[in-house]
């Protein structure tokens, strides 16, 4: 990887931290004195990313245009990596006509056909889809692949066992991303996973299984580089599971009690400074870069939330449309 | 629906809805079938006979006993444009694949705001009468109509077959196409004469939607679908003799609903019984009672009335299973109270 | 239902659920519950709150993402003679474990010739109105109520809560027990004036299968249930000062259906509107038609009218859902049409 | 392992076929002329397990009253050799009021609370249920043990992954028991599972995984023994893949044109007379005692069936009774 790669990864992990810090604070902003998740400018539930921002970044890295992204009920860090609109994202969190699906959709059901990226608020549902959209990418005879993304908590659905025994039996060129950041909503990964590594499941279906830990986005690059030309190459499927964290609640709103103590060690886990510090000591980044890079992607999001909030919303008769096609 | 001139043979149901199938796969190559034992055994009720000896295995794909897995697939296949026709051996089995099927395959095109659209064709085997008992003698179309999303055809004979089928693929929206397997006109189940019947050798549509008014009456209406519509008529004939002149509409669409035929029916004949073999409560048999009281419950020149399957699982020893399902004797006895 | 002497105090229907699941727990070592994150979270709608702090680890059990395996154990359990409270976070997600409630709990006691008990109680959080769109705003009640073998339960308030859950327990069959996220009287929620109310402490049982009179009213019924008997009392309470006496009835429970309690009020009023929170067709709506039309459609001095879901998935955006949801001014100006 | 032990294996064995071939004879003898799976005293599908008994009777020869079992829609095998009683059995398959459901379950829906049997036609779902036996076992304090059984197929449904690892993460007393015959109907193993043994599953769950080949009873007999042990001795679950063969069609009226020529091998295959040979090599068994063996087991047969034609048949009213307890 050159350097031009490691400060794009670095560029698009801050870029997608700005916007979801962004987001957190618009979505408090207008939810009290009496705090009510419907109310506000974004209501409903907010599953944010943030820590996660290595995964998305480093698989996306590697995927073209065409390639595809079923995304789970947090899905912001990799929209944003695989390159959905950021104006068009955002209209649609805040439910407006101009929004990815003209206010129907919501954070968690994001659809840009463009750039083949879905999400899905239902665990483990993507991993199927992404199966056949990777069998549509074979049988068209193109060199497209699918990446399936999920968190550890949706490697105990059943979907997860079909679509890697299916993937693997009909050689798709899928991507199986799990992202393990120790909880699934207050259930630790002990109560919740028989095994330590998802990536021994590989085993069942003879596909390959890689786990990699501390959540450095080199190492996430490389395994993810693997997988994709694996799966690009015809070659099939592979499980990458990424050993990430989990910054801020499981939504908004969440007190996180359940995790005690290990709040106090969040703030040295952010993987940003982290990779920041990293850089810097490579001579690669330095604090005017920094602050360029964070400008650059503020402006960005500013563009985006103010478009948002510019737009129309949508009206009830709007709703009675686009049942069927 | 589009008439046509060539010579007609006689068919079976499930014949005409593989050959239906084989149509739209030899004039679009996006078209493919996925399902258990769809392939060299042509389909447990014969939905695919002979297209895997026409298509081979890269269009007609035995799937793993995977529902979610394939179904899914057939969705992500469907959202990059292709025309999946995947088929769920036995409704009964829907539970195992529920998500797939009506919080994605069926949502997706409304989540998206209508950019994203999913053409596809879920096919499966309804109903009983056999002694095939609680998992395996379902119909539930009630509970797909219910849900949002997904058009839901449910044809009665050969030609409706075919022609639905046709419309099916074509249809860029997910299309249920729900089968009895007492009408398929199988040789190893109990011989039903109208599942065979003269099918047009060439392309033709049944539009999604339409009612058909299978026989025309002027005293009783029975509102029915599917294999029941063959004992309706069976009904029907019968007590014209007995002076009882029964109109039968066979729904063939659930979803959309053709709710100006029934009305219509129901305007003329003041009297109608739905005969439905899924459960009674909560489904059919109520929906036709609210689209008539919210036109005019005044149409009704006697109460209401309906024959299903009187809310229990489906049992397993035929005198049980006859004891809870529409046969051609209740039917009649209905008919004959709401003339009383 | 059994009343009591003991003073009474306000809390939530969350409160009131958690403190009848800990009564029957404290009653019955045979109880436990199971479900995602309904240990030390408390249930994420509060229905499991302070239980894990008093029953422990090995009574109040967080269960991994596995939906069908841990409701599946809940069946295999109470076979054996347990009592389970198993929760679905949101009943959206039946979908990926609709086959053991439909084809295992809800079958089994019918297969087994009445020779095997499932007593299970299945609980789940139901509705939207706070924007959580298409997967996790459901109602979902119709599709449950259609399919045989599943007692149904959805409490209105705090006091039915508690009630209901401890008939729920005590039911030697499995109950569906729905309730609506937006009558829990959570913190983090729109408030709603009736999901606090006063709840006796000690154990009182409320018989499943009663609906309610929530307002008596002598122009029209309105049939209801869930979070939208608070709003139609709402509407009631308005539409009285503009001389329109409005009675409610709170089904309660949808199986078994107290059809008496609703055919005696609408014999009387002769005029009924159904609001339910559910999709509109082939469900409740469709249902409160029937058993009505069957009786005698001359009782409807008007046409029957229903407000429902108007078969679309639910939109996020807020003026997109709030266009679809049964809000208090829809059934207003429906009460008024009705009596126009 | 004792030489009596091994008379009862093949005791059962034998009397297991010569049920089933009785059965098979009962069952076409008044479907035709114009074959109707509807018709005759036994209508309905018919899944029967000719050359799947070594499974059945190596597996139960280890459990004791009270332990449980959950079968597939081919269940005849495991509920003879767990000890279900024949004629009622028998009368239920013939749907009558003495039938062990009283006529409402049939084949696929066999439940023997006395004997904690049961099955259920929808492939992989009996594997949660035994899960929750287990669960209910240990919370009582009691040894006994669930096995859960299925065939290869269904090793490739949600509900085996996600009782798997529910019974490893709880450390269960179950054992997962995998019938592979080769088939899902018409589906070869190859078109099913993208690895060549179920057993590699069990890593994913941290579990023990064994795979007996060549259908020998005895080699099934140890496997199953260590199997239940751990079980019983509160060490969890285990999983035991099976290769085994199926001797007839997937239900009764299959061609099974799709087996092709490997029909022609299936008599050579039959794990029955193979067993009768070691045994009579080893001096065990002779042909008077073989002869007896069958005698006896048809006697017991003829009763069965005897029982079950004699009883009465439910009535139309019967069927609204046992909705609700
Ligand atoms: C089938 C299903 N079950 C439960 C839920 C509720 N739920 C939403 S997110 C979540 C936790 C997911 O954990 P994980 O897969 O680890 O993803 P993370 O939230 O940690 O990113 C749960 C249980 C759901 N959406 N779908
Ligand atoms: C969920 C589900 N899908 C499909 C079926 C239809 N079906 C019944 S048996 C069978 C094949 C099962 O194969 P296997 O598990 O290997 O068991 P075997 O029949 O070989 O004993 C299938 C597909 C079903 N009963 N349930
Ligand atoms: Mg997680
Ligand atoms: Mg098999």
């Amino acid at each position: 990887m050159t350097e031009l790669n490691r400060l794009d990864l670095y560029n698009q992990m801050v870029r997608i931290r700005q916007y979801e810090a962004r987001i957190l604070q618009e979505y408090h902003a207008d939810k009290t004195p009496a705090w009510d998740i419907g109310a506000g400018l974004i209501p409903g539930e907010m599953h944010l990313s943030a820590g996660q921002e290595p995964a998305a970044v480093g698989v996306c890295a590697h995927l073209k245009n065409g390639d595809a992204i079923t995304a789970p009920h947090r899905p912001h860090h990799f929209a944003l990596a695989h390159g959905v609109d950021m104006q068009a994202m955002t209209a649609e969190i805040y439910g407006r006509t101009t929004g990815l699906c003209q206010g129907k959709g919501g954070h968690m059901h994001l659809f840009d056909p463009v750039n083949h990226f879905s999400c899905s608020g239902i665990i483990a549902q993507g991993y199927p889809v992404a199966c056949g959209q990777a069998l549509a990418f074979k049988r068209k005879g193109t060199d497209h692949v699918a990446v399936a993304v999920a968190g550890e908590g949706a490697a105990n659905q059943g979907a997860f066992h079909e679509a890697l025994n299916l993937a693997a039996l009909w050689n798709l060129p899928v991507v199986f991303v799990i992202e393990d950041n120790d909880w699934a909503i207050s259930v630790p990964r002990s109560h919740s996973t028989a095994i330590t590594s998802n990536a021994d499941r590989a085993v069942g279906y003879g596909i390959p299984g890689v786990r990699v830990e501390n959540n450095e986005v080199e190492a996430i690059f490389e395994a993810a580089g693997a997988a994709v030309d694996r799966a690009r190459s015809g070659d099939g499927p592979s499980l990458l599971e990424i050993h990430t964290v989990r910054l801020w609640g499981h939504f908004e709103g969440d007190a996180q009690a359940y995790r005690g103590a290990e709040l106090d060690t969040l703030d040295e886990r952010d993987p940003i400074p982290k990779y920041a510090e990293a850089l810097k000591e490579r001579g690669e980044l330095d604090d005017d870069r920094i602050a360029a890079v964070k400008a650059d992607a503020d402006a960005e999001v500013d563009a985006a939330i103010e478009f948002a909030k510019a737009s129309p919303e949508p009206t009830a008769e709007d709703a009675l449309e686009h049942l069927f096609a | 629906m589009t008439t046509t001139e060539t010579p007609v043979r006689r068919i079976t149901t499930a014949k005409a809805m593989a050959e239906g199938i084989g149509l739209e796969m030899r004039r679009d190559p996006n078209v493919f079938v996925m399902g258990e034992d769809v392939g060299a055994y042509g389909g447990i009720f014969g939905s695919t006979t002979d297209l895997f000896a026409e298509f081979g295995a890269e269009r007609v794909i035995d799937t793993p006993i995977s529902e979610t897995g394939f179904i899914g697939a057939g969705i992500g296949a469907a959202v990059e444009g292709l025309r999946p026709v995947v088929e769920l051996m036995f409704i009964d089995f829907y539970g195992v694949c529920m998500d797939q099927i009506t919080n994605h395959m069926a949502k997706i095109h409304y989540e998206s705001g209508g950019s994203v659209k999913v053409p596809m064709v879920l096919m499966a085997a309804v109903g009983g009468g056999y002694s095939d008992a609680a998992q395996h003698s379902q119909c539930l179309w009630g509970t797909f109509a219910h849900l949002p999303g997904i058009k839901v055809v449910v044809p009665s004979n050969p030609y409706d077959a075919k022609g639905l089928m046709i419309s099916a693929i074509r249809d860029d929206n997910p299309v249920l196409y729900l089968f009895h397997k007492g009408g398929q006109g199988l040789v190893w189940m109990e011989k039903n004469p109208r599942s065979i019947a003269e099918v047009p050798e060439d392309s033709y549509t049944v539009p999604i939607g339409e009612a058909a008014v299978a026989r025309e009456g002027s005293d009783v209406t029975i509102v029915t679908l599917s294999l029941s519509v063959h004992h309706s008529l069976d009904v029907a004939e019968q007590l014209e003799d007995e002076g009882i002149s029964v109109e039968v509409i066979d729904l063939r669409s659930l979803v959309p609903l053709d709710v100006d035929t029934v009305l219509a029916s129901v305007a003329k004949t003041g009297r109608v019984l739905v005969v439905d073999e899924d459960y009674r409560s909560f489904g059919l048999t109520g929906e036709i009672a609210a689209i008539i009281a919210e036109q005019d419950p005044t149409m009704l020149q006697a109460p209401f009335r309906r024959l299903a399957v009187p809310d229990v699982p489906i049992p397993y020893a035929r005198p049980l299973e006859q004891g809870i399902l529409p046969t051609r004797e209740k039917i009649a006895a209905s008919v004959r109270d709401l003339m009383a």
